[in-house]
């Protein structure tokens, strides 16, 4: 029970840092950036390349991952929506070039194997890998009977951590307000001086980073690091959670995801496994029926 | 053949529509005015059934209809058409109006599916009946049937929703002000048209600003002032009626005008030549050049729809001007992006204050002083405006969304002063607020501008504005027309013809 | 690029080359269909996948138990799929945009993972063994229909209703002020979305002789939405189109060979940027359309 | 090193003349100058991609090997390999493009049993032999909802691996408890699951909790606790890809000691590499082991390990194996090289007999249901990406 729990933190943290960038794009920009997933499978595939394949120290690893996905988030802004915004077209079109984007980075590493021309940066195709053990050390601590392997209580804290700093940055500096003001009001943000298009560039980059950061810690923590990790496995969930929490609301990304592991977990310790993705969707599907501002959101009025 | 008895409607603590009583003769035309958020288009929606009314009852021809949803509205035949143009943008003209024909058009899913002569009758009818429409309301539908309604001009576009509406064949249309934003001669037209349509067996009720139009086709009128029906009459007697002039012009100030300022003194701040901007296939600025000196309060006023917004919209890079020059301090500005135009100290507060309802007074405070980076300079002038203004203090951590209108208009204007500005753009600052609240909004403009801050200060309530200003230039559908000292205009009669008509 | 060489040279052995690419587009074209009509009336769901698993297994259960006919099991799957389209219609149909398409979303994979794959009739996660199916035999029954419904469509789209769609799409509370029930129109496209998704997954389940749940998944949501997107939502033809179009793609690509995928996403990017509007729409459809053919309503 | 190959490939050389001779012996009439088309459809990316990869190396190596030595009868073999990405219509679209297009006269793959169920009844319909040299579920020849007459594999069902590899384990160390892990939104891995609970009843292992999951799920802890919490003596995992390492490591972190037992979803380097010490002693039963003692299963290896610098595994050999076969009854079959649709029918009535002496599985033969029958090899991983014996269980 209580290490169900623990999974449950732990399962709560990787949402939670995934969907985080997920909502703030959203919450800003108004588009859903279908690409995410891809830069935070790019994350993983980057660090694992400086420490899996040529053998440099775990926090290299780390800041080229963060420098990479930091880019991809601008060759998001300006490849994909930076155009369709001057041309007008509606965010269903951006969501849509982000698909693309997400289509042709997945596509790139799954090709890529030794001696391809990114052979440098991956060679295992389509394999799952893992970081070399011992690339970060793992102690498995025995606390009151339960098992909580080293890695766990890393993501925790640095997921809490980041939360902290993240909300301090929305909250206290002259950048979080800006973002504040633009994701409430554009028209009022420009007479304040505030420049909208540097600003929604700034999110891509902080967004993607932060996706980046996600996948290196996924890839550690559940070892498991392919071209699909961002696809397959956080995409949908992230939605479900941003969903959950309020789309656009870092506070609701946060709580969401914890929420959706508790109750994945709960499903499971109840002994209806076989229905724990059922269930995770319908909440989805609860929640946008009952709810659709999420739990943090706030509701937006049409007037005549 | 309608009646409403008590409307009310409440949108969170403020009395949109309150208590409102209106007859409607058959056949008749009826006006319905008031000042901006009086609550004309609310009580309209609440006819329309767009807004369900807390309190008060409807009554078509005898029948009850309280809180009908639009569709059911239509098909009890009240029609109507939107303040902001509501066509459906990328249909063709003959597309639109035939849309109005819904509820009287049988499926004709058969005739598309067979291509039989026999059954595309119904559709040349229907055809037909809209190129009809088309002509009655002045538009030949040889020319305009085939294109997209966006591509047409404005005030194409009213005449065009007006078909529209009326291919409901209602018994009642409901205009909401179908004259803003025309120039003259569309006005002409459209009132032409608007007369003539009891002739067509349709009652009319029209909200409209354009004092001219109301007096000249209004068999009878209703004015609203902060959701209450304060007069109802004849054209004659709204136009004798003093509560009703206040309502519009303002009332006197304990003070009086300043001395005649003669035309401007010192050095020019703001230079703009010959501007034209237009939007939306409007041409809503015209060959407009005026000038504000250093250190003076100058006014734009005129009625709604001449152009005033849309000007300051353009000095502050909302929007882009298709032709002329912007100078400030100097250098030409001339569509440059806000930001630039903001670092450079041309604040502008905007019409509807546009404060961050969700993020907390202090908050909106110092995101007033983005551009600045002297952070003790900016603490201590945040504490500085909210002791000037005791209201804001006490809110200080309250979102904004909870202040009460007046409470947010100096909220804005204390975040224009955040930014140290050289010139603040003032875009009616006393809309839609009681009396006391305009009293208070006008001293503190004037601090403002006794302190050194040059103004310019665009206002419906003409009378308050003019008392306050330097000097005043006079807009009327997007030219300037007049223009002087503000004791001057004061005066000046025709500033009064251009509000109430007459 | 001998794909279209072959196509324009050799058409006969270019079909019995691609039957499967062109059943494929075919049962593409309906969904597209499915959703064209849904978007038509303004209205971004992703929940055709859902019922076109509805449509699938109930006609493959009712051809191996009861040795009922596909033209049945079509008729059954796609009246069931309206069924679930009138519960969950009622709900979601509140809802705009992408939230509207992230609850249809939430539904599809909602009832994949917590019916699909729970329920002993539908042979759970390994399926069903479709004793039934008959591939070069099923192409003809899905172009028919591609054909038919395209036409069908194309004249509703005109007819009252249609423009009834078209008007709400464009401006609801103008729609309503018109005298159009916005709510029961909502709905009805809806529906009728839902009976094409179902009859269209019946006809696909019919080209293979399993069906299991990873048919339905989220990838293929998404997918259907795409073919519309980049083909036009303003004129039918332009999901059908996107839906041929970007079917064939991989097949077209075979040249690039690794890169294929990647070129493919190249293409979809493009696209979306020089052409937010799809293929298929005022201008864009004179890239494809004959003299006769009447103009977009988009 | 070259010496080393070229010595390798005369040893080949006489290996092939030797099974040649072995199989029903029709003296072969002479290819010169033509060349055999053979098409191979395999998963290189998706969740097949951890499998797809070492089958392409192997079947592409086999060709050279054979062409080296002077091809079949003469002719040089060419084989296409094409990628499905994992996907069933992409697979089934593949397979008829090679046989309409690229006029092959016989097909390897798919890799997946999932889209081999696609895939295959077109290649019958089609009237062209495919031999699934990775395909292990149910339902893939013999009892097929289709005439499948023209299907073949030479890779070892479940439902012989997983039996012999619970035997085995059962009759060494009597486990009295199991649970079975695996994703329900996977046709292989259900299947899989479903031969698991029919078997090890009848060794004795208690199934005491089946836990169901799906493909996608992020992080399987909180299934895998699950299981320990039951403390089994056998964690049963039966499903592709990424997902037995990760419950491995998972089990490995949470204390559990006990066995883990499988099927042909362990049998790749990859899976063995990612799961490293967490998977050691995880068992199997296996097609193939590198110990086997044949001829050419040496020389397999030793190519294998000269031209892709690392370890063949299972899918390497059974691919390997799968274009000797196809080479071996092309040579039996009297082609035409003219009637393709002869050639094909041809090659089917050919691989019937097929009766081979030496590969690197071992001898082979295909059952009346065109299945393998051949010793199984029960393994177990070595927690270095590579497998040990543990024991064989004839056949």
């Amino acid at each position: 029970m209580g290490q169900q729990l623990l999974n449950a933190i732990f399962l709560g943290s990787i949402y939670a840092l995934f969907a985080v960038g997920y909502t703030l794009v959203f919450g800003v920009l108004d588009v859903l950036n279908l690409a995410h997933s891809a830069v935070f499978m790019l994350g993983a595939v980057v660090a694992y390349s400086i420490v899996g394949l040529h053998g440099g120290p775990f926090w290299l690893g780390m800041l080229a991952a963060l420098t990479v996905s930091a880019g991809m988030g601008l060759v998001i802004e300006f490849v994909a929506l930076r155009p369709l915004r001057r041309r007008g077209a509606p965010p269903l079109s951006a969501l849509i070039a982000t698909i693309g984007l997400a289509l042709i980075i997945v596509a790139l590493i799954e090709q890529s194997h030794a001696g391809g021309w990114l052979g440098w940066l991956w060679q295992d195709g389509a394999n799952p890998v893992r970081f070399p053990p011992g690339s970060v050390p793992n102690p498995i601590l025995h606390v009151a009977g339960l098992i909580i392997p080293g890695d766990d209580i890393a993501i925790g804290i640095v997921t809490v951590a980041l939360m902290l700093i993240l909300g301090w940055i929305v909250r206290a500096t002259s950048v979080g307000r800006a973002l504040r003001a633009v994701a409430e009001n554009q028209r009022a943000s420009r007479l304040m001086g505030i420049d909208v298009d540097r600003l929604f560039a700034l999110t891509l980059v902080g967004s993607s980073a932060l996706a980046g950061l996600a996948g290196v810690l996924f890839g550690l923590a559940l070892s498991d690091i392919d071209p699909y990790i961002g696809r397959d496995q956080v995409e949908l969930r992230g939605l479900a959670i941003i969903v959950l929490g309020g789309m656009g609301s870092v506070t609701g990304a946060v709580v969401g995801g914890y929420l959706l592991a508790i109750i994945e977990v709960a499903v499971i310790v109840a002994g209806y496994t076989n229905l724990r993705a059922g269930v995770a969707f319908a909440a989805l599907f609860l929640m946008l029926v009952l709810r659709p501002q999420g739990l943090f959101g706030s509701r937006v009025q049409e007037r005549l | 053949m309608l009646e409403a008895e008590g409307i009310s409607r409440y949108f969170g603590g403020v009395k949109a529509v309150d208590g409102v009583d209106l007859k409607i003769e058959a056949g008749s035309i009826t006006g319905l005015i008031g000042p901006n958020g009086a609550g004309k288009t609310t009580f309209v929606n609440i006819l329309t059934g767009y807004v369900r009314p807390q309190a008060g009852r409807i009554r078509l021809e005898g029948n009850d209809i309280t809180g009908r949803s639009p569709h059911e509205m239509a098909s009890l035949g009240v029609a109507r058409t939107f303040q902001t143009i509501r066509l459906f943008r990328d249909m063709t003209v003959l597309e639109n109006v035939q849309a109005g024909m819904h509820l009287r058009r049988p499926d004709d899913l058969l005739a598309h599916l067979l291509p039989l002569p026999a059954l595309r009758g119904e559709a040349r009818r229907a055809a037909a009946e809209a190129r009809e429409l088309l002509r009655r309301v002045g538009l030949n539908p040889e020319v305009v049937g085939a294109a997209r309604a966006s591509q047409l001009s404005y005030g194409d576009q009213r005449r065009v929703e007006i078909a529209r509406a009326l291919a409901l064949q209602p018994k009642l249309l409901v205009l909401d002000e179908p004259v803003a934003g025309m120039n003259p001669s569309e006005k002409g037209r459209m009132r032409d048209l608007i007369a003539r349509l009891p002739d067509h067996g349709v009652t009319v009720l029209m909200i409209e600003h354009d004092m001219r139009l109301v007096m000249g086709v209004c068999d009878h009128i209703a004015v609203l002032n902060f959701g209450r029906r304060i007069a109802s009459g004849t054209p004659a007697e709204i136009g004798a009626n003093p509560e009703v002039i206040t309502a519009y012009l303002g009332a006197d100030s304990e003070r009086t005008a300043r001395p005649a300022g003669t035309s401007l003194g010192t050095s020019s701040l703001l230079k703009v030549t010959d501007l034209d901007v237009s939007y939306g296939g409007v041409q809503a600025v015209a060959q407009a050049s005026f000038e504000v000196g250093e250190g003076e309060l100058v006014a734009l006023i005129g009625p709604n729809g001449a152009g005033k917004t849309t000007i300051l919209n353009t000095l502050s890079g909302l929007l882009r001007p298709d032709r002329g020059s912007i100078e400030f301090a100097g250098h030409a500005i001339t569509g440059a992006p806000s930001h630039r135009i903001v670092r450079s100290g041309l604040i502008h507060v905007p019409e509807g204050r546009e404060v961050l309802a969700r993020q907390t007074v202090r908050e909106n405070l110092e995101l007033g002083a983005f551009t600045r980076r002297d952070r003790h300079a900016i603490r201590a002038q945040v504490d500085e405006l909210l002791t000037r203004f005791p209201i804001l203090r006490e809110r200080a951590s309250l979102p904004a969304g909870q202040l009460s209108g007046g409470e947010q208009q100096i909220l804005a204007i204390a975040r224009g002063l955040m930014a140290r500005p050289r010139l603040l753009l003032l875009d009616e600052p006393s809309l839609g607020l009681a009396p006391l609240m305009v009293d208070q909004v006008f001293r503190i403009i004037d601090e403002i501008r006794t302190d050194g801050t040059t103004v310019l200060l665009v206002e419906q309530n003409a009378r308050r504005a003019l008392q306050a200003a330097d000097r005043a230039y006079v807009l009327e559908s997007g030219r300037v027309v007049l223009s002087g000292s503000g004791a001057e205009l004061l005066e000046d009669p025709r500033v009064r013809a251009t509000y109430l008509g007459a | 690029m001998d794909f279209f060489v072959q196509l324009f040279t050799d058409p006969a052995s270019f079909y019995s080359g691609h039957e499967l690419l062109i059943a494929q587009m075919g049962v593409n074209s309906l969904l597209a269909i499915s959703i064209f009509v849904t978007l038509y009336a303004g209205q971004l769901t992703l929940a055709q996948v859902g019922f076109m698993a509805i449509g699938a297994y109930t006609s493959v259960i009712l051809n191996i138990d009861a040795r009922l006919p596909l033209a049945v099991g079509a008729v059954a799957g796609s009246l069931l799929a309206a069924v679930a389209a009138l519960i969950i219609g009622l709900p979601v149909l509140r809802l705009r945009g992408i939230f509207l398409a992230i609850a249809t979303l939430g539904f599809g994979e909602a009832f994949r993972f917590g019916v699909l794959l729970n329920l002993p009739i539908t042979g759970e996660g390994q399926g069903l063994t479709n004793t039934g199916a008959d591939i070069e035999g099923g192409i003809v029954p899905v172009w028919i229909s591609v054909v038919i419904l395209t036409y069908l469509i194309f004249c509703l789209t005109r007819s009252r209703t249609g423009r009834a769609w078209a008007a709400m799409r464009e401006d609801e509370a103008a729609a309503a002020s018109q005298g159009i029930n916005v709510v029961a129109m909502k709905m009805a496209a809806f529906l009728l979305g839902a009976l094409i998704a179902g009859y269209a997954g019946a006809l696909d389940a019919h080209l293979s002789f399993f069906v299991d749940p990873t048919e339905y998944a989220t990838p293929r949501a998404v997918g259907v939405l795409i073919f519309a997107v980049v083909g036009g939502t303003g004129f039918v033809l332009g999901p059908v189109v996107g839906a041929i179009f970007l079917t064939a793609l991989p097949e077209i690509l075979r040249f690039a060979a690794d890169y294929r995928d990647a070129v493919n996403g190249l293409i979809l990017l493009l696209i979306i940027i020089f052409r937010p509007q799809g293929l298929v729409s005022r201008g864009g459809l004179a890239i494809i359309r004959p003299r006769w053919w009447p103009l977009a309503r988009s | 090193m070259k010496r080393v190959l070229t010595g390798a490939g005369a040893l080949l050389l006489l290996a092939t003349a030797a099974c040649g001779g072995t199989s029903s012996g029709t003296t072969s009439t002479s290819y010169k100058g033509n060349t055999i088309k053979l098409g191979a459809v395999f998963s290189l990316t998706g969740l097949g991609g951890v499998y797809g990869p070492q089958s392409k190396n192997a079947a592409l190596l086999a060709q050279d090997d054979i062409n080296a030595k002077g091809g079949v009868n003469g002719a040089t073999i060419q084989l296409t390999v094409v990628d499905d990405g994992s996907d069933k219509t992409q697979a089934a679209q593949q397979t008829q493009t090679l046989i309409q297009e690229d006029g092959v006269i016989a097909l390897l793959g798919p890799t997946l049993s999932n889209s081999a169920v696609a895939a295959h009844p077109v290649a019958d319909s089609l009237k062209t032999p495919m031999m699934g040299t990775s395909n292990t579920g149910l339902n893939i020849v013999g009892t097929c909802p289709y005439p499948c007459d023209y299907i073949f594999r030479d890779s070892l069902g479940e439902q012989d691996a997983i039996p012999a590899n619970i035997k085995t384990y059962a009759d060494a160390k009597h486990p009295k408890t199991g649970v079975v892990l695996y994703p329900n939104d996977d046709k292989f891995s259900s299947d899989g699951a479903q031969i698991v609970n029919d078997t090890a009843p009848k060794y004795g292992i208690k199934i005491v909790k089946t836990i169901q999951f799906t493909k996608n799920e992020a992080d399987l802890s909180p299934y895998v606790t699950e299981a320990v919490a039951a403390n089994p003596d056998v964690i049963f995992i039966t499903s592709l890809g990424g997902i037995p390492a990760k419950i491995m490591t998972t089990a490995r972190a949470d204390g559990w000691q006990g066995q883990f037992l499988g099927g042909n979803g362990f049998n790749t380097a990859a899976v063995s590499k990612q799961a490293g010490q967490a998977g050691l002693g995880a068992q199997s039963g296996s097609a193939w082991y590198p110990g086997i003692n044949t001829q050419s299963n040496r020389d397999f290896i030793a190519h294998y390990k000269a031209k892709y610098g690392a370890d063949p595994d299972q899918l390497a050999a059974q691919a390997y194996t799968g274009v000797m076969i196809l080479a071996d009854a092309a040579s039996r079959a009297n082609l035409t090289f003219k009637d393709v649709a002869k050639d094909r029918t041809s090659m089917r009535d050919a691989m019937l007999a097929t009766n081979l002496s030496d590969t690197p599985l071992g001898p082979f033969k295909f059952t009346s249901s065109h299945d393998v029958k051949q010793t199984i090899y029960v393994v177990a991983m070595d927690g270095k990406g590579g497998f040990t014996l543990v024991s064989t269980v004839p056949l």
